[in-house]
C-alpha cells in the first residue's frame, strides 16, 4: 500500500522508470517460469518472423527469441550490476583515496588512470582476456578496471569538493583516520553524482560486452547476451530481418528506464540536502 | 605548467610501452605461432624465432625498440617486413580524417542540441531528445553502423556500404565515401556530448548571475548561449575531448564494419599476430592523441575562462 | 488623484516547499512614490527579498503569485506575459543584487553587461553606452572609469564591483531599483564607502528605490520609509526617522536591541594562561607572502579572546596554525605549558580534544548525510569511548544544553534553521569536552537577533564549563558583547591588543579607528555625519590607512 | 513471368548448375521447346571479352599479409598471388583435375617416383626475365631446409630431390611413389617466382608470370592491379585493371556486393546468401568443394578412447539439420571421412551416417556410461558460425544423455592454444584436392596435423599402398576401405561438406562449369573472368 502511494506521487518519467526497470527485474529473477522455451533451446527454423509463431521470431541457429530475451535479461542484469558494482567500487575507493590523501598518492593514481584509460578499451580488453580467457570472473574483472577508470576521475573530481568542506575539515581535527573521513564524509555526499554515472555506465556494460563478442570473446554460450543476440542477428537487418532491433530495442529500453529512475534519485537526494 | 605536463605525458607513453610489452608477452604465442597457425612445428617456430630475433630475452628487445623509437626509428613489422612507418602513415592520415569529419559533424549538432535542450528544458523536446540520444548512447555502434548501411546503402542507395578510402580520391570523394562511418560515430558521441552540455548548462541555471541576466529583462535563448554556455564551457571541452578521443582511439569495429583503412583494425590484427613494434607504434600514436588532446582540453579551458586568462 | 508609481496590493505568494505550496508571503501591500525609497527589513525568511522582487514582475522559481496585483504606474505586472515583463526589467525597474561577485557573469566585461540590458532593450548604442558607462562609474566614484569596464568581474574589488552593478542598475535611467542587501557580503570600512556611494548616486537622480536588508542600522541610512516584515507577514510600517527612535511593535524594538552594549568584564588573569602563540610567522606559498607575521597572542583559562580584523587580514589563518592544519614556518604554540606539535597529523588524541572549532557556515561544518545525533555523538565515541545507551543520553543532555528539543537528534543537518544548526555545531564542539573553542565567524551568517542568541548560548556555556574562547570575527558588535581581550589584526599583522575596554576606549590605533567608526548606528544621519567627518579628515579612511 | 524464369535457367547454365540436356528439357517445360537450343548456347557460350575494371571484395586479409607464399593462405592473398600475380607449374581444373600451368608437361617413371617436368618456353616474368628451371628450383627451395618457417614445408620437402635438366627441365626423385605428385605442384604456396644470380627469390618484388601485374599493395586493404600485357594463356586474364578490397566482415562484404561497389564477393554471408540470390543482376555462385567442418576427438584419452562413445557422439549430430541451419543449405552432409562426393575414389556405396538417438543411447550403453557430460571448444576462428554451429550440436545430442558444454574460446590463439591441445575443439578443412593428400596430412598417424591423434595399422599400411599405386582400380578399392575405416573408428564427427557460396554481377561472364577447389571458380576468377 505504502510502497503504491509512493509510486503514484512520482512525476510519469520516474513511474515509467520504475516500470521498465521491474518488469526486467521480474524477468531475471523468474526467467525459467517466464519463458516458453530454454535459453540454448531450438524450436524452430532459422529466423522465423516476428509475431507469428513465435513473438520474437527465432534467431540465426533457430532459438526462441523471446525465451533468449528473458534468460538475457537475468544474465546481463546481474553481469552488468556486479561489474558496475565493482567497478565502482574500485573507482570510487581509488577516486576518494587520491582526493583525501593528495600530493605523491593522487599523482600516481591519476597517471596510472591517464595511463589505463588511454589504451583503447577494446584492445586492453582483448590483450588480458586473451590471457586469462573468458571465464565470467575474468570477464567481470577486465570490464571493471576498465569502467573503473572513468568512475575514478569523477569519484575524484567529487571528492576534491567535497574534501574543502569544513565537515571534512572538522573531522581530520577530529583526528579521524583515513578509512573514517572515506566512508562517512565523502562516500554519502558523493553519492548523487556517483549514482547519476552509475545509471549509465550500468548500460555501458553491455555495450562493451556486444564489442567483444563481436572480437570473439564475451559471454559463455549457451547463456543468452543482448548484445550478442543484436551481433548475431545484425547482419540480417540490412535483408529486411527486424529480429536485431528487438534486443538492441531491450537495452535501449533498459537504458532509458535506469536512467529515469535514477534522474529520479537523484533528483530527490539532491532536494534532501537543499535547504531552501 | 604545461612542460611539466608534457614531460608527464611523455613519461605515460613510455609507462604504456612498457605495460603493453609485458602484457603481449604474457599472452600465449608470438609473431610466429599466430603467423603459421594450424601450419605450426617445433622446427619452423624455432627457424622463425632466430629470423625474427625473438630468442632474444625480452628487456633487451624493448630497450632496443625504446632506444630506437626515440630515434624516430618505428622498425619493420615482424610479420610482412614493410616499414611501420609507411604502414601506418596512410591509416594515421585516415584516421584523423574520419575522426575530424565526425567531430566537424557532431560537436556543433551535439552543442546546439545540448542547448536548444536546456533552452526548453522539461519540454516535449527536451524529454524526446533525452530518450532519443539515450537510446543512441545504448544502441552498440556497430548495429547503428547495420541500421545506418541497410537504410542508406542499401535500401536507398544513396550512399556507398564499404568506405575503402583511397589514397589517390580528391576530397569530395573521400568525404562521400566515408559518409556512413562518419554517420555511425556522429550518432555514437553525439548522444554523450549533447547530454554533457545539457547538463552543463542546466547546473548553472541557478547561478546569481543568471538571475540577475533574467531581471534585466534578457530573453532566455540569449541568456543560455551568452550567460550559461561560456561559464559551461570548461566541463563540455572536456567532454569534448573524450569524444574526440575516442573517435580516434575507440571505432576499431566501426573501421571493421566500414572496411575503413584506419589504425584501429591495424593494432586489432597486429595483437592478434603479436607483432609487437606494429602494436607498440599503434599504441603510442594512441596515447599520444589521447595525451594531447588532454593538455589541449586543459589549454583551452584555460583560455574560456577569464578568471585564468587574464591574470592581475 | 495622483497615481502611484508602484502600488503592491494584497500580494499573495506562496512557495512550494517538498511538494506542498505554502505562503510566504501574506497579502502584502506597498506603495512607492516617484523618488521614494523604501526599506524592507527583516530576517531570513521574511519573505522581504520574494516580495522586493515582485517589483520586477517576477518570482523566485518553485515560486507563484496567488493573488493581489503589483501595478507599476496603473498596469498591473501580473496579468502580463514574459516577453512584456523583459520590456520592464532592466529598463524601467532594475536590479542590484546581494553578492556582485557572483552576479556579474565572469565570462564577459563590466562594460559588455553594462551594456546588455541597454543595447537589448533598444535604448542605446554601443556607443553612447559607453558613454553613459563612464558617466555612471564615474558617478560612483569608480576609480579609471574610463578603462574599469574593460575588466573581468573578477579583476575588480567586491565594493567597486557593488558599485558597477549599481551603475549597472542605473544605465536605462529606471524609475525604481530593488537593492536586495547590497552591501552584506562586504567589509565594515568598504559597506560605509558604498553605501555613501548608492545614496549619492540614488538621491542625484531621484530614482525610486526598494532596499532590502536584514540590517536596520543600515537601512536608516537609506530610506526614507521602513516596512519590518516577519514570516511574510507586515510587522510595522512607518516613516525611518520615527521608527528608529519609536518603534511601536515589540519585535522591532528587539531588533533594534541587538547592538546594545553588554557589560565589560573585569581584566584578566596573568597566570593561568591556556594557550600561549609565540612568534608566530606563516605562509601558505614561500617565505616571500607571509600570511601572518610575528603574531604573539596568550589566552587565559576561562577567557575569551577576539581576534577581530577584515578579510585578508590573516584572521582565519591564525586558526589553521593554531589547529595545526597549517604548521607555521616560525614560531611555536604552547598549550598549557607545553609545546603543541606544529602539524595536526602529529598530534596526540588528549591534543586534539582539548581545542576543537566552530565555523563560519553552519551548513558546510556538518555533514548534510548524517543525523544529528550522529554528529554530536561521534566526538562522544571518538574522544570519550562512549557508546549505546550512554552515548545516547549524552547527546540528549548536550541538546538540552544548547537549548534544542530532543527530538532533533533524529534530524540531519538540512531539517534545521541557520541558529539551530550553530547550536548543533556548539554541541559537537562541546561533546569533547575541550579546553579551548576556537570561533571562526560563529555568527556573521546568522539574523542578529539568531546571532545574539548563540552568543548568549556561548558566554552561559563559559560561565558554566570554565572553557576559553578564540573568537575570530570581521563583526566589532559580536566583540563588544563577547570579548575580555582583543587582538586587532590587519594585512598578517597585529596593530593593537589589550583588554576590551583598553581597546574600545579611545585613543585608538588608526586601524582600530577606522573599524569601530565604519559599524553602522542606529541614527539615521549617522552615514552622513560620518562621510563629512572623513571627507573633513577628522576620521580615518581605508586609503589613509594604506599610506 | 516465364521472361524471369528463364533468365534464371540460363542462370543457372551460367553458372555450371545446369547441362544442356536439363535446361532444354526445362525450358520445353515452359513451352520454349523451340527456341531452348539458341537460349542454351546464348548462356554457356559467352566468348571471353577484354576490358573493364573487376572489383573484387574478398575477406581473409590481414594488415600482416605478404606477398611471399610461404606465408599465404586465406582468400585475399591466395586470389592476388596464386589468382593473378603469379602461376604453378599445374594448375587445376573446373573438374579437380589436375592440368599443366607453366609446365608443358609433368610425366611419371612406372614406379611414380621420379616425375620430369619440362616448362613452356618463353615465358617472361612481369620483370622481363625469361622463366627456366633455375627459377623453379628456387622457388620450391624456398620452402624447404632447416631455416623454412613455409606452411608449404612439408609439402615442399616430399618433393625429394629437385635437380634441373638443361634450362627448361626440372626433374624430381621421391622418396616414395606418388601417383598424385602434380597435385602437389598445384599448391597455392608453390608459386614460381623469379631468382636472382644467388638463386634466391626476392618475393617482395612481387615480379610473377601471371595474368596480372601488382601495381599496389596495402596489406589488409586493397590490392591493385594491372594487365600483364604478355600473358602466355589465351583468353585469360581480360580485364584492364583489378581492384582487390579487403572487406573481413561477411556482412559489410554482403552489402558492398548489393550496392554495386564491388562486382563480385566471395564467401557469402550464409545466413543471408538466400536473400542475395533473390536480387536482380546478382549471381549467387555455389561450388562443391572439398571444404569441410570437423569435430575432432582427442583418441588418446578417455572417453574418446572408447569406439562406442565415438560412435554416439557420430550419431548424435543431425546432419540435415546442420546443413540446414549452420550452411543454410549450401553444402552437403559429410559421412565422417573427409573425402567430398565430388572427389575421385569418394566412397559413394558406404551407407550414409543418419542421426539415430536411440544408436547413440545404445553406443553408449555399450560404453558403459547411461550418461556423459563432456566439453568443447568452440570459436569463430575455427569456422564461420562454428560457436552457433556447436551449440546446435550440442542440442541435438542432448536427448542422447548427452551433455556438451560448449567452451567458446578466444579466435586469438585457437590454432595455437586450443586446437590439438583440448581434447575435443571445433576445427575446419579446406580440403586437399586428392585423397592421399588429405588422409596424409590429417589422419596418418603421428602426423603434426593428425587432429583426432589417431594410430591405426591397417590405414597406415594402405595409405602408403595407394599412394604408390598407379592401377586406378585397385587405387580406388584402397580409398574406399580406408574412408570406411576412418568412418567407422576415426575419431573426427564430420557433420558437413560446405560450398563455396560466393556472388558475383552477371555482368560478369565465366565459363560454364566453374572450379570448386576454392572460392571464386578455383579463386582464379580474377585471371578467369571477363565482362560481358
Amino acid at each position: 500500500m505504502g510502497l503504491l502511494k509512493l509510486f503514484w506521487s512520482l512525476n510519469w518519467g520516474a513511474r515509467l522508470g520504475y516500470v521498465i526497470v521491474i518488469f526486467f527485474a521480474i524477468c531475471a529473477l523468474f526467467a525459467p517460469w517466464i519463458a516458453p522455451y530454454g535459453q540454448s533451446q531450438i524450436v524452430g527454423d532459422v529466423w522465423e518472423p516476428l509475431f507469428g509463431e513465435f513473438v520474437f521470431g527465432t534467431d540465426q541457429i533457430g532459438r526462441d527469441m523471446l525465451s533468449m530475451l528473458i534468460y538475457g535479461a537475468r544474465n546481463m542484469i546481474g553481469l552488468a550490476l556486479l561489474t558496475t558494482g565493482c567497478a565502482f567500487g574500485l573507482g570510487a575507493l581509488l577516486g576518494f583515496l587520491a582526493a583525501t590523501m593528495r600530493g605523491w598518492v593522487d599523482q600516481v593514481l591519476s597517471r596510472f588512470v591517464d595511463m589505463i584509460i588511454s589504451i583503447p578499451t577494446l584492445i586492453f580488453a582483448l590483450i588480458v582476456l586473451s590471457a586469462t580467457g573468458t571465464a565470467i570472473p575474468w570477464l567481470i574483472t577486465v570490464i571493471a578496471i576498465t569502467y573503473a577508470m572513468p568512475v575514478f576521475r569523477i569519484a575524484r573530481a567529487v571528492a576534491m569538493d567535497i574534501e574543502v568542506m569544513d565537515y571534512v575539515e572538522a573531522a581530520r581535527l577530529r583526528g579521524e583516520g583515513l578509512w573514517w573521513i572515506m566512508r562517512e564524509e565523502i562516500l554519502p555526499n558523493a553519492m548523487t553524482p556517483l549514482a547519476a554515472e552509475f545509471g549509465l555506465r550500468f548500460c555501458f556494460v553491455f555495450l562493451l560486452i556486444s564489442g567483444l563478442s563481436f572480437l570473439g570473446l564475451g559471454l559463455q554460450p549457451p547463456l543468452a547476451d543482448w548484445g550478442a543476440m543484436v551481433r548475431g542477428n545484425a547482419d540480417g537487418i540490412a535483408w529486411g530481418y527486424l529480429h536485431p532491433l528487438v534486443p538492441a530495442a531491450c537495452i535501449a529500453l533498459l537504458t532509458i528506464g535506469i536512467n529515469l529512475v535514477v534522474d529520479t534519485a537523484v533528483q530527490k537526494a539532491s532536494g534532501l540536502r537543499d535547504d531552501q | 605548467m604545461l612542460l611539466k605536463r608534457l614531460v608527464l605525458g611523455i613519461l605515460t607513453l613510455v609507462a604504456i610501452s612498457l605495460l603493453i610489452t609485458l602484457g603481449v608477452e604474457a599472452l600465449s604465442g608470438d609473431v610466429c605461432t599466430a603467423m603459421m597457425g594450424q601450419m605450426a612445428s617445433a622446427a619452423k617456430v624455432a627457424a622463425c624465432h632466430s629470423q625474427l630475433n625473438l630468442n632474444l630475452p625480452m628487456h633487451e628487445r624493448y630497450l632496443t625498440w625504446l632506444w630506437n623509437f626515440m630515434q624516430g626509428d618505428l622498425g619493420n613489422a615482424l610479420t610482412n617486413h614493410r616499414s611501420i612507418a609507411s604502414l601506418i602513415g596512410n591509416r594515421i592520415g585516415n584516421t584523423f580524417f574520419l575522426a575530424g569529419l565526425a567531430a566537424l559533424v557532431a560537436v556543433p549538432l551535439a552543442l546546439t542540441l545540448g542547448v536548444i535542450a536546456a533552452l526548453y528544458r522539461n519540454s516535449f523536446f527536451d524529454r524526446a531528445i533525452s530518450i532519443v540520444t539515450l537510446s543512441g548512447i545504448s544502441v552498440p555502434d556497430f548495429f547503428i553502423a547495420y541500421i545506418l548501411m541497410a537504410i542508406f546503402a542499401v535500401w536507398l542507395g544513396v550512399l556507398p556500404a564499404i568506405s575503402n578510402l583511397d589514397q589517390s580520391m580528391d576530397l569530395w570523394d573521400r568525404i562521400y565515401i566515408s559518409a556512413l562511418p562518419v554517420l555511425t560515430l556522429t550518432v555514437a558521441v553525439s548522444a554523450h556530448m549533447m547530454r554533457m552540455t545539457r547538463a552543463a548548462i542546466v547546473s548553472l541555471l541557478a547561478s546569481p548571475y543568471i538571475e540577475m541576466a533574467k531581471l534585466k529583462g534578457i530573453r532566455p535563448s540569449r541568456i543560455i548561449i551568452k550567460h550559461a554556455l561560456p561559464n559551461a564551457l570548461s566541463p563540455i571541452i572536456q567532454v569534448v575531448m573524450l569524444n574526440l578521443a575516442w573517435l580516434v582511439v575507440g571505432v576499431v569495429i566501426v573501421e571493421v564494419v566500414f572496411v575503413y583503412p584506419g589504425l584501429g583494425a591495424l593494432m586489432i590484427d597486429a595483437v592478434f599476430l603479436r607483432d609487437m613494434p606494429v602494436v607498440q607504434a599503434t599504441a603510442m600514436v594512441f596515447a599520444s592523441v589521447y595525451v594531447i588532446l588532454n593538455l589541449l582540453a586543459d589549454i583551452l579551458s584555460m583560455l574560456s575562462n577569464p578568471r585564468l586568462r587574464h591574470r592581475n | 488623484m495622483s497615481q502611484k508609481l508602484l502600488e503592491v496590493s494584497d500580494l499573495l505568494i506562496e512557495a512550494d516547499i517538498d511538494g506542498v505550496w505554502k505562503p510566504i508571503v501574506n497579502s502584502l501591500s506597498m506603495t512607492l512614490e516617484r523618488g521614494e525609497i523604501i526599506g524592507l527589513i527583516g530576517e531570513s525568511g521574511a519573505g522581504k527579498s520574494t516580495f522586493g522582487l515582485t517589483a520586477l514582475g517576477y518570482t523566485k522559481p518553485g515560486c507563484r503569485i496567488v493573488s493581489g496585483s503589483i501595478k507599476l504606474d496603473g498596469v498591473d505586472l501580473t496579468q502580463m506575459k514574459e516577453p512584456q515583463l523583459r520590456e520592464i526589467r532592466g529598463d524601467r525597474v532594475t536590479y542590484v543584487a546581494q553578492s556582485a561577485a557572483a552576479s556579474f557573469n565572469p565570462a564577459h566585461t563590466l562594460f559588455e553587461q553594462f551594456a546588455e540590458s541597454a543595447v537589448q532593450h533598444g535604448k542605446m548604442t554601443m556607443a553612447e553606452a559607453r558613454e553613459r558607462s563612464v558617466e555612471l562609474f564615474r558617478q560612483l566614484e569608480l576609480p579609471d572609469p574610463e578603462l574599469i569596464g574593460e575588466r573581468y568581474p573578477h579583476q575588480v574589488s567586491g565594493g567597486q564591483l557593488q558599485r558597477a552593478m549599481t551603475a549597472m542598475a542605473l544605465g536605462c535611467d529606471p524609475d525604481i531599483i530593488v537593492f536586495d542587501e547590497p552591501t552584506t557580503a562586504l567589509d565594515v570600512t568598504t559597506q560605509i564607502e558604498v553605501l555613501g556611494a548608492i545614496r549619492e548616486a540614488v538621491k542625484a537622480r531621484n530614482v525610486a528605490a526598494i532596499y532590502i536588508t536584514h540590517d536596520l542600522a543600515v537601512v536608516a541610512q537609506m530610506a526614507d520609509r521602513i516596512m519590518v516584515l516577519r514570516y511574510g507577514d507586515l510587522i510595522e510600517e512607518g516613516d525611518a526617522r520615527s521608527m528608529l527612535t519609536n518603534p511601536q511593535h515589540e519585535y522591532t524594538r528587539r531588533l533594534l536591541n541587538v547592538r546594545a552594549l553588554r557589560e565589560t568584564r573585569k581584566g584578566h588573569d596573568e597566570d593561568n594562561v591556556q594557550l600561549s602563540i609565540e612568534n608566530i610567522t606563516a605562509s601558505y606559498a614561500g617565505p616571500k607572502k607571509n600570511v601572518l607575521e610575528d603574531i604573539n597572542v596568550n589566552i587565559v583559562k576561562g577567557k575569551t579572546v577576539a581576534v577581530v580584523g577584515e578579510s585578508g587580514s590573516g584572521k582565519s589563518t591564525l586558526a589553521r596554525v593554531i589547529t595545526g592544519l597549517l604548521p607555521p614556518s616560525h614560531g611555536k604554540i604552547i598549550f598549557n605549558g607545553t609545546e603543541l606539535n606544529p602539524a595536526l597529523s602529529m598530534r596526540s588524541k588528549k591534543d586534539l580534544q582539548s581545542i576543537q572549532m566552530i565555523y563560519q557556515i553552519a551548513d558546510i561544518a556538518m555533514n548534510p548525510r548524517h543525523k544529528i545525533k550522529k554528529i554530536i555523538g561521534r566526538p562522544l565515541q571518538f574522544y570519550l569511548g562512549l557508546t549505546g545507551k550512554q552515548k545516547d543520553e549524552r547527546v540528549l543532555e548536550l541538546l538540552r544544553l544548547i537549548e534544542i528539543p530532543e527530538e532533533f537528534a533524529e534530524r540531519y543537518p538540512g531539517q534545521l534553521s541557520g541558529g539551530e544548526k550553530q547550536r548543533i555545531c556548539i554541541a559537537r564542539a562541546l561533546a569533547a569536552e575541550p579546553e579551548l573553542i576556537i570561533c571562526d565567524e560563529v555568527t556573521s551568517a546568522l539574523d542578529q537577533l539568531v546571532a545574539k542568541g548563540i552568543l548568549d548560548l556561548l558566554l552561559n556555556l563559559q560561565k558554566e564549563l570554565g572553557v576559553s574562547y578564540l573568537f575570530i570575527t570581521h563583526d566589532l558588535a559580536t566583540v563588544k558583547s563577547i570579548a575580555d581581550e582583543i587582538v586587532v589584526m590587519y594585512q598578517g599583522k597585529v596593530v593593537e591588543q589589550g583588554s576590551k575596554v583598553d581597546i574600545l576606549t579611545p585613543p585608538h590605533a588608526p586601524y582600530t579607528e577606522l573599524l569601530l567608526s565604519s559599524v553602522p548606528e542606529m541614527d539615521p544621519d549617522w552615514l552622513t555625519n560620518l562621510v563629512g567627518k572623513r571627507k573633513r579628515g577628522e576620521s580615518p579612511t581605508s586609503e589613509s590607512i594604506t599610506t | 513471368m516465364s521472361d524471369y524464369d528463364i533468365k534464371k535457367l540460363q542462370k543457372r547454365v551460367t553458372n555450371g548448375g545446369l547441362d544442356r540436356r536439363e535446361f532444354i528439357k526445362a525450358a520445353s517445360a515452359m513451352g520454349l521447346a523451340a527456341v531452348a537450343p539458341a537460349l542454351y548456347s546464348q548462356a554457356a557460350h559467352a566468348t571471353p571479352k577484354r576490358g573493364g575494371t573487376y572489383r573484387v571484395g574478398l575477406g581473409g586479409a590481414n594488415t600482416g599479409d605478404k606477398y611471399d607464399p610461404a606465408d599465404n593462405g586465406d582468400t585475399f592473398m591466395t586470389n592476388i598471388n596464386q589468382g593473378a600475380a603469379r602461376n604453378n607449374l599445374v594448375e587445376i581444373g573446373p573438374s579437380g583435375e589436375w592440368m599443366p600451368e607453366l609446365a608443358e608437361s609433368v610425366e611419371a617413371s612406372p614406379d611414380a617416383k621420379t616425375w620430369v617436368v619440362k616448362l613452356r618456353q618463353g615465358i617472361e616474368f612481369h620483370s622481363g626475365k625469361t622463366l627456366d628451371a633455375d627459377d623453379v628450383i628456387a622457388s620450391i627451395e624456398h620452402h624447404r631446409g632447416e631455416k623454412s618457417v613455409s606452411d608449404a614445408k612439408s609439402v615442399a620437402e616430399s618433393m625429394g630431390k629437385i635437380r634441373k635438366d638443361g634450362k627448361n627441365t626440372v626433374i624430381f626423385e621421391l622418396d616414395g611413389g606418388n601417383a598424385d605428385f602434380p597435385y602437389l605442384l598445384s599448391d597455392y604456396h608453390i608459386l614460381i617466382g623469379s631468382a636472382d644470380k644467388s638463386g634466391k627469390v626476392d618475393w617482395e618484388s612481387a615480379d610473377g608470370t601471371g595474368a596480372y601485374v601488382l601495381k599496389s599493395f596495402e596489406p589488409g586493404v586493397r590490392a591493385h592491379l594491372i594487365r600483364n600485357p604478355n600473358y602466355f594463356k589465351e583468353g585469360r586474364g581480360n580485364f584492364d585493371e583489378v581492384k582487390v578490397t579487403a572487406i573481413n566482415d561477411a556482412a559489410a562484404r554482403m552489402n558492398a556486393m548489393v550496392t554495386g561497389q564491388v562486382d563480385a564477393i566471395a564467401r557469402c554471408d550464409l545466413k543471408t546468401a538466400s536473400m542475395l540470390e533473390k536480387k536482380p543482376g546478382v549471381s549467387v555462385l555455389q561450388t562443391s568443394g572439398t571444404k569441410h567442418y570437423t569435430y575432432p576427438m582427442d583418441m588418446r584419452q578417455g572417453p574418446f578412447d572408447n569406439k562406442h562413445v565415438r560412435m554416439a557422439l557420430k550419431l548424435g549430430i543431425d546432419r540435415e539439420a546442420f546443413v540446414k541451419t549452420v550452411l543454410r543449405g549450401y553444402g552437403t552432409v559429410g559421412n565422417d571421412h573427409p573425402i567430398a562426393s565430388s572427389q575421385n575414389y569418394h566412397a559413394s556405396e558406404l551407407p550414409q551416417r543418419q542421426y539415430d538417438i536411440e544408436k547413440a543411447k545404445w553406443h553408449l550403453k555399450q560404453a558403459g556410461l547411461s550418461n556423459l557430460d563432456i566439453e568443447i571448444a568452440a570459436s569463430d576462428a575455427a569456422f564461420g558460425g562454428a560457436v552457433d554451429a556447436t551449440q546446435l550440436y550440442a542440442e541435438q545430442v542432448r536427448p542422447a544423455g548427452i551433455n556438451i558444454k560448449v567452451n567458446r574460446v578466444s579466435a586469438d590463439g585457437y590454432w595455437n592454444n586450443v586446437w590439438m591441445k583440448v581434447p575435443w575443439s571445433a576445427s575446419y578443412w579446406s580440403g586437399r584436392p586428392t585423397a592421399d593428400m588429405m588422409f596424409t596430412i590429417g589422419y596418418k598417424a603421428g602426423g603434426n596435423w593428425t587432429e583426432s591423434h589417431w594410430n591405426n595399422p591397417r590405414f597406415e599400411q594402405l595409405l602408403i599402398q595407394g599412394r604408390a599405386e598407379l592401377d586406378e582400380a585397385k587405387r580406388s578399392e584402397i580409398y574406399v576401405e580406408m574412408q570406411t575405416i576412418v568412418n567407422q573408428d576415426g575419431g573426427s564427427v564430420i557433420p558437413c561438406f560446405a560450398n563455396n557460396v560466393d556472388a558475383a554481377s552477371d555482368k560478369l561472364g565465366r565459363s560454364a562449369k566453374l572450379a570448386g577447389n576454392r572460392e571464386l571458380d578455383g579463386g582464379r576468377s580474377i585471371e578467369r573472368w571477363w565482362f560481358t
